[in-house]
């Protein structure tokens, strides 16, 4: 499997914010987009899947597995918004998500003891604190398989347990054959991963 | 005098029914609480505030 | 409770939910003893009465109507005042007081409605008119099951009792128009023969019935609420019981 | 796409306070009518089919803007939108209207005879209005998501949303309103504005979740 | 607190189109009332002023629910209330109620004379009940804003809100189409249930705002 | 001035997140408050604004300027949400704010040009990236003057340059005689502040 981007360019409101990207992903790498503020870092993944369409260039997903067409139906995309209700409890949350999305490796339960929150699932998502949610968003890529994550700074207002911990999830995601873009300020911790500059913006 | 037996009698009966449905659900709520509460003594759970209260009485 | 206790510590222990259900669980058993026996004697009164010569047998639905519109009207005016024990003295029972008695004073509301209706139809011809008094007990009525919602909409107690405090407050407006509106509008309904400045009009044979019912559904009343609160008390336990449950064992799993 | 109907259920219910709420604001909406009105009998038959119609409207109407607001605040949409191809996105978007006008609209429905009595109905005029509120309240719930989906789209298409689709709904409610009193009155047909108020649904049945999708799909961003 | 105002009213025009679907729903109240009331002109011209007051009590309530729930969602509610020893809570209140009322129900008030017309109504009678409108809304949006702060944690307040203003709403419409009556009608008079709604709404200029604060300072989490 | 809390309990839910805290900031002083998700810093810095109310406990402001009564009145609060409305320019929001908590030592241009956005004011807010509208909500503490700073979690989003750039606004603020409680699980940059470690919780 390898997510392939020729010549790729984004624009927002009629400006363009990158252009002539190229870059590969295989199954097992981590591709690692950087930037300042504004420089389209969250343009980018919202293109690769599919929420935005490109100004320019191409983007394939070569090899998708039988189960999925296409590269937006074989993405997981954890975005700045958590995709959570309030007033429903974290199970509830998280039993829609995986009732939608596709049953996946883990179940429910499991997934929230990745992220440490075994015992949360009967609170209403809205009484966490902010990390605790992220966590919980987390969890929601645990839930159903999809073999490419696009992470929007998925580490933002986690603690240093949480992100160790998420380290370790998103190695083993790699290491069983999938593939990551996550757009980031801080260092995720995986070594090996390609970085993706983007230009200085305001 | 014209007599309106059936409309006092709907009157009492309404009103038994209505109140005794009120008493029963009261009382089946009294049964669960309790039940919920024995439940969670025998697991050996306690409020926060029960140690406090028992050094103060 | 031990002699010691004073006079004046009566109210600040009543404070204390333990000390309140020891205590209710001390009246109650008399409170609803009685409660039983005025309602059997009213009920043999009411049945013993004469028939009116106006309104034949009907005047019968009196003895039960009438203590269901005064009651309604008082439960409603307790919740105000347990409203001002949440919002200026904090009282900790206030707020389980008001939510308790939501519900049974819906349910005298809705008694009254439908024993007037009742009435309504011999007496004027229809089960119901759009006429002041009838549409504010109605008003009541819708008053009383928004405040259910609302209280059943929250699930934390603690922010629920505020807001449901303060909505009560606001609809206390109704209680006089309900009372004084037969005074105010021309309507169908009768106006007030008993409670009344300068003494009731009512005739005796009728009064005394209609006294002891009215005392018995009182009695009644403050059974159904006092067993309410006691519930009341016990589910806030549990939740908070429960509470303390998944988290002592999220500790334990997490650390 | 039941665990989407269910979970939209759940939210408005629980966020709402409850499916009895609904039935309460009609009660509420209906005293208030006499009130205005004064408490004629006969005057209040007559206008009791459009009180209700007009209720149930109100009733649609509230919390519609909201439909995929809501979705897009949290991030849900992006994710509903991504799913695409699992779960078609014009037959998401026909599951949240169905969620949202149970949630809202059927409490109305079933109520609507009990309020019958109380504006002093015949009984034919009461099944007949609660039969047409049944068929086409459905179809002003989904023109009206229509009109959440371009809002949702243009940040400041508010005055859009209304001027374009807003309109559509009168004659859904014109016809509701005639087929009810066409079921009593002897010259006014019973069958020609209901069958349309049928066809009504049924069109934007299809209409509303295809537009809806569609200005969804150009709305993520 | 002129920024306050300024700043609800561009919201309000900008992004919810209040204003129009107010007015449309409006409208279609007034349009449906005549199929149930039938070609009777008279009749018509007889409620009128009682459906135009219906119509805009219930137009008012669209939206209202909305109005601490927007601030609270992006955080402003939070610095609103630590604003509290600068500006007054229940005056920053009583603002935005203005506001909404200007954006929301004031278009009403100056469309009903058209509507007014409509209805067969005489020239006085519709200038008293745009006179009563004018005067009477404002209370409903006072009383309303008690709804919407109560309800406020509420993520889908909507029905519920309306559930609690309605009954509370009810003596501003008695009073106020009682007004309405009484500048055409001869025995009823006009003057004194006009000066009892001005009272009704002065007085809830007080008392909502400073429940409303109450109840917003004891949402705040 | 100096910010004191005595005894503090913060409880959440019926829960006793944390008591005892005693602690004094002074003029000049920041205070950082650190913790794993879920300990409580933000309910304490909303204990500190006046938006919840401590379980236990006393809290005060000794030595507040005349222009402010009570800590309320003189802190400004950075919460997790921004406070800005998206169909609002960013001018009209930062002005709305000015004019409703008074003018500061700073006009909006001169804000937006601390946090490096000057060209940016006439787009509507919701048009701009996480770490744009961050730098937003920042301006927002310069236009209006309020003596304590709380800032929860003031950094998410931000890129490495606006990082620095915050340090800078924070250090200047310090020496002007402000104080900052701020929560946090990066470190901020500012040496010599204290720091508060609140409890382990899930
Ligand atoms: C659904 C219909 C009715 C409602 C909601 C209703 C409501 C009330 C209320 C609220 C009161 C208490 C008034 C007060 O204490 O001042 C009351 C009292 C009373 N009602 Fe009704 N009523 C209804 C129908 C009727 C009918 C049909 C009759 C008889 C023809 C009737 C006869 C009375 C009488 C005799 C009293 C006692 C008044 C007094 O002595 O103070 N009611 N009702
Ligand atoms: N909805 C939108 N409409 C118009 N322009 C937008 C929109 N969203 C973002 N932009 C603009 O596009 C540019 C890139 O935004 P983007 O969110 O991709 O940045 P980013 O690299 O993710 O930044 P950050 O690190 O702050 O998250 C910004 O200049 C922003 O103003
Ligand atoms: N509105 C609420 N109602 C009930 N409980 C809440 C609420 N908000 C937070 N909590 C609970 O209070 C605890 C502390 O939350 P808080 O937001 O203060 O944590 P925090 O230290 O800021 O964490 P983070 O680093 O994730 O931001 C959490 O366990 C959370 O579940
Ligand atoms: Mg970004
Ligand atoms: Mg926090």
């Amino acid at each position: 499997m390898r997510l392939i981007a020729e010549n790729l360019g984004g624009e927002r409101g009629g400006e363009l914010l990158f252009s002539g990207l190229h870059f590969a992903v295989s199954s097992g790498e981590a591709l690692m987009v950087t930037g300042p503020n504004g420089s389209g870092k969250s343009t980018l993944l919202r293109i690769i899947a599919g929420l935005l369409v490109q100004a320019e260039g191409m983007l394939r997903l070569e090899g998708t597995p039988d189960a999925f067409e296409g590269l937006a139906a074989a993405a997981h995309y954890l975005g700045h918004l958590n995709a959570m209700k309030p007033v429903l409890s974290v199970d509830e949350n998280l039993h829609f998500w995986q009732s939608f999305n596709g049953r996946g490796q883990y179940s429910i339960a499991e997934a929230l003891e990745y992220v440490s929150l075994g015992e949360i699932g009967h609170l209403p998502f809205g009484y966490l604190s902010t990390g605790q949610k992220r966590r919980v968003s987390i969890a929601r890529l645990l839930v159903s398989d999809r073999p490419v994550w696009l992470l929007d700074e998925p580490t933002a207002g986690l603690d240093k347990a949480s992100e160790t911990q998420f380290t370790g999830l998103m190695r083993g995601h790699l290491t069983s054959g999938g593939i990551i873009v996550a757009a980031t300020h801080l260092p995720l911790g995986l070594e090996g991963s390609n970085e993706l500059a983007l230009g200085a913006a305001s | 005098m014209i007599s309106h037996t059936g409309f006092v009698l709907a009157s009492y009966g309404a009103a038994i029914i209505v109140l005794a449905a009120l008493i029963g659900w009261i009382f089946i709520d009294q049964r669960s609480q309790r039940q919920a509460l024995q439940e969670l003594e025998s697991r050996g759970v306690r409020r926060r505030s029960e140690t406090k209260m028992d050094n103060a009485s | 409770m031990s002699d010691a206790v004073s006079k004046t510590g009566r109210w600040i222990d009543l404070a204390n939910p333990t000390r309140f259900l020891s205590l209710a669980g001390g009246i109650l058993p008399w409170l609803g003893g009685l409660t039983v026996l005025v309602l059997a004697i009213g009920f043999w009164m009411s049945m013993n009465a004469p028939d009116d010569y106006q309104q034949g047998s009907t005047v019968k639905i009196m003895f039960i109507h009438v203590p269901f519109a005064w009651l309604s009207m008082m439960c409603y005016t307790i919740m105000s005042v347990a409203a001002l024990g949440t919002l200026v003295w904090r009282h900790p029972l206030a707020d389980v007081s008001a939510k308790a008695a939501a519900p049974i004073g819906a349910v005298f509301t809705a008694l009254a409605l439908i024993t007037g209706s009742l009435w309504g139809k011999p007496m004027w011809g229809t089960w119901w008119v759009w006429d002041a008094r009838l549409t504010s007990v109605f008003v009541l009525f819708l008053m009383y099951l928004g405040i259910i919602a609302l209280t059943r909409a929250m699930d934390d107690p603690a922010k629920s009792a505020r807001a449901t405090a303060i909505l009560t407050l606001v609809g206390f407006i109704n209680i006089p128009i309900i009372k004084f509106s037969v005074d105010w509008w021309n309507t169908l309904h009768q106006p007030a023969s008993v409670l009344r400045m300068g003494g009731s009009t009512l005739d005796q044979s009728y009064l005394r019935p209609l006294l002891v019912m009215a005392i018995g559904f009182t009695l009644l009343f403050f059974t159904l609420h006092l067993m309410a609160m006691r519930n009341e008390i016990w589910r806030r336990r549990v939740t908070a019981m429960r509470r303390v449950a998944a988290r002592s064992a999220d500790r334990g799993t997490v650390s | 796409m039941g665990a989407l109907f269910l979970r939209d259920v759940r939210l408005g219910l629980r966020a709402g306070g409850g499916a009895l709420v609904g039935i309460l604001f009609f009660l509420a909406v209906i005293a208030v009518v006499p009130f205005g009105v004064g408490p004629d009998l006969k005057l209040l038959a007559r206008i009791g089919a459009a009180m209700l119609w007009i209720g149930a409207l109100l009733a649609t109407l509230l919390g519609l803007d909201r439909l995929f607001q809501a979705d897009r605040d949290d991030g849900s949409l992006d994710l509903l939108i991504m799913a695409a191809d699992r779960h078609m996105l014009a037959l998401t978007i026909l599951v949240k209207c169905l969620a949202h006008w149970t949630v809202s609209v059927l409490p109305l429905v079933i109520a609507s005879p009990l309020l019958g009595l109380f504006m002093n109905m015949e009984p034919a005029a009461i099944g007949a209005t609660a039969l047409t509120l049944l068929v086409g309240t459905p179809a002003i719930t989904l023109i009206g998501a229509v009109g959440a989906a371009v809002a949702v789209s243009l940040p400041r298409g508010g005055l859009l949303v209304s001027v374009i689709i807003l309109p559509l709904t009168i004659p859904v409610l014109i016809f509701g309103v005639s087929a009810s009193y066409g079921a009593v009155e002897d010259p006014a047909p019973f069958l020609a504005p209901f069958l349309i108020l049928a066809a009504i649904t049924l069109f934007f049945a299809v209409l509303g979740p295809v537009a809806a999708a569609a200005a969804l799909r150009s709305s993520a961003d």
